[in-house]
């Protein structure tokens, strides 16, 4: 059973990872970014049940909470590029 | 079974390369190395290498993809297009050349698990059956990064503090001092007016940095150490810096402390290293720490940890504010 | 019991996989981003809750159970907080929904 | 089965060609950075691949007495400090970007070559 999710769990990344590639908008690579990142988590916790050594756990665990820093970042990026596009007064280019 | 899984992650391992290499957009470049780092996690899980994968997970999630947007904030994100080169075409073959080189050679190694293989047969075993009679501690990544070579490990350490100088200094060029000093209140971006992503991240910091420390000093009994902590609690704090503005970051850890958590955690290690020689023993041989030798590998070790992760929580830390700073 | 439990763990667990496995197709067949956006984001919160949860009836009741449960939590709460963040940002950009193509008007790559 | 043993060396060949690609043919030099940073995760992928052993388990020995399978530690020694060492190289890398971009206004290297000769 651990195998059919986890099987599941990878060609749902394949289509992620299509998704990546096939943009178009940028927003789509960001999502496609945060799908796999779920994905990671879930394959992990998967194959540490499924290796039985689930004090590996920790791993999901970190990615669980790390993976948001990398979302939250591109729209700190987003945000900081369409100002500077705007033009504020104060940001000398 | 598991095997097929690992085929399969290593050749969309291949893809994405291939993709990163392909894609005229850096930011999507930028956005296709996140999921790089992801796969090479996952890859580094099915091979076994937890501690390695941990340390891939705390790097690759949060602080590489932040540090590469934040070179991108001052740079152009788009790359210049230009006709096919002859230059990429001999290239395109040579490499290609390589690659078929490198796969006719590979049929002479020794098959990937092989327990015959040399790589197995060397040390591996004897650090394998020494460490649980001489250090006693569970995990023997840990025992071997921090005692048995523990002189790479020292090595690795003032590597990075060097990359981290490196980068101060080539950022601070052309403004007053070494360090980002605190400058003038101005619109920074932050994510202070989206109110959801602000209340949840601010619930998730002290998670993030309670995971930190318990990785930092779980990492004897699990997978974990001070570079995996000091690479998550950077995480932590660059996270606060997003939510709350750089400045305010700057506030709660000045250019100062942060220079000073990583000179502070490289000289404790060297500080060790010296202590052991002072007591009698060799460089960084720490069985005379205490008055059992098991018991002083373990102090050992737990010390050169801690200064491990200070060192590369400031380091990181230093290296993200410098680029923050050049960004006005 | 313990035979119900485990057929209910492995019920969660193939249950999970399969939302999971229909959300990825879901992300890669919607016609524009915020369809594609609405697959990725429901299954990604109802997955996990059915997967974890499979895995945290499996585990029985032990420091490996809280850990399972940790994650989920974490998984919770960051997944729709990342969507609702991107969806916004989306929006503010001006990237307009409908079931149509993209469009050379749309904002594709931000420029710095 | 025996010649899937091998597929690791193919997919290490692969991301190191890549890499190595990206550095030499690609005018951008944060193209080339990215390109750097694949060709040392091909060095990384390798590294761990030799430590595995067939049915084992990480080296993290919870029960000294049980007679089980560890992969090699050592190799996973070595990776673990050069991730972070590898970060930490690239943000060099990358202030470097930084700095030449300021100065010279872009970040191809070709143009870069081209105001050099000009100048």
């Amino acid at each position: 059973m651990y195998i059919v999710a986890s099987l599941a769990i990878v060609m749902t990344m394949c289509l992620a990872l299509t998704r990546a590639l096939l943009g178009p908008t940028v927003y789509d690579r960001v999502l496609a970014v945060n799908m796999f990142g779920t994905k990671t988590v879930l394959l992990l916790a998967v194959v540490a049940f499924l290796n039985g050594r689930t004090d590996f756990l920790d791993l999901a665990l970190a990615y669980a909470l790390i993976n948001f820093i990398g979302v939250l970042a591109v729209l700190v990026f987003f945000q900081s590029s369409r100002e500077r596009a705007a033009g504020k007064p104060g940001e000398q280019r | 079974m598991i095997v097929v899984f690992s085929l399969f992650l290593l050749s969309l391992l291949v893809v994405t390369a291939i993709a990163i290499v392909r894609s005229e957009n850096l930011f999507s470049a930028v956005m296709l190395s996140g999921i790089f780092s992801l796969l090479m996690a996952l890859n580094f899980f099915i091979l076994d290498a937890a501690d390695v994968a941990l340390t891939e997970a705390a790097v690759g999630a949060g602080v590489s993809t932040v540090l590469l947007l934040g070179a991108l904030a001052l740079t152009p994100t788009e790359e210049r297009r230009r006709k096919r080169e002859r230059k990429v075409a001999a290239t395109l073959v040579t490499v290609t050349m390589i690659f078929l080189a490198i796969s006719y050679a590979s049929f002479d190694q020794p098959r990937i698990g092989d327990p015959d293989a040399p790589v197995h047969r060397h040390v591996a075993p004897w650090y394998l059956e020494q460490t649980p009679e001489l250090i006693d501690i569970p995990n023997v990544v840990t025992a071997v990064l921090g005692s048995f070579r523990g002189y790479d490990t020292l090595g690795e350490v003032y590597v990075v503090l060097t990359a981290g100088i490196g980068v101060l200094f080539l950022l601070s060029a052309g403004r007053p001092g070494l360090l980002p000093h605190r400058r003038e209140p101005r619109i920074e971006s932050s994510l202070k007016s989206h109110l959801i992503p602000h209340v949840v991240g601010r619930v998730l910091i002290p998670f993030i940095v309670l995971f930190g420390l318990y990785v930092q000093f779980h990492g004897e009994y699990g997978p974990g150490g001070g570079f995996q902590a000091g690479a998550i609690i950077a995480a932590g704090i660059i996270l606060f810096a997003l939510l709350e503005g750089e400045g305010a970051a700057l506030k709660v850890l000045p250019p100062r402390v942060l220079v000073g958590l990583a000179i502070g955690g490289a000289l404790l290690y060297l500080l060790v290293g010296v202590a052991c020689m002072l007591l009698g023993g060799n460089f960084l041989d720490y069985s005379v720490l205490a008055a059992d030798p098991v018991t002083g590998q373990q102090i050992g070790i737990i010390l050169i940890e801690l200064g491990v992760g200070l060192a590369v929580t400031g380091t990181l830390l230093s290296i993200f504010h410098a680029f923050a700073a050049r960004e006005q | 019991m313990a035979i119900v439990l485990d057929a209910l763990s492995w019920a969660m667990l193939v249950g999970g996989a399969l939302f999971v496995l229909i959300g990825g197709i879901g992300a890669l067949r919607m016609p524009d981003f915020f369809t594609r956006m609405h697959a990725s984001s429901l299954t990604d919160s109802l997955g996990p809750m059915l997967v974890l949860g499979g895995l945290a009836l499996q585990s029985g009741w032990s420091l490996e159970t809280v850990k399972v449960l940790a994650i989920l939590l974490f998984l919770l709460i960051t997944g729709p907080t990342a969507t609702y963040a991107l969806g916004h940002a989306a929006s503010v950009a001006g990237l307009k929904g409908g079931t149509r193509e993209y469009r050379a008007s749309d904002p594709r790559e931000p420029r710095a | 089965m025996e010649i899937l043993g091998l597929y690791n060396y193919w997919v290490f060949g692969a991301l190191l060609m890549i890499g190595f690609f990206a550095l030499i043919a690609r005018q951008n030099l944060v193209k080339k950075l990215l390109g750097l940073s694949i060709f040392q995760s091909a060095v990384f992928l390798l590294y761990i691949s030799l430590a595995k052993v067939e049915g084992g388990t990480a080296p993290i020995i919870l029960d000294p007495t049980a007679a089980e399978i560890f992969s090699n530690p050592l190799p996973q020694v070595l990776i673990l400090t050069a991730i972070v060492v590898g970060i930490s190289t690239t943000a060099l890398g990358l202030a470097i970007v930084v700095r030449i971009r300021e100065a010279y206004d872009t970040i191809e290297d070709d143009e870069i070559r081209r105001l050099d000769r000009r100048s």
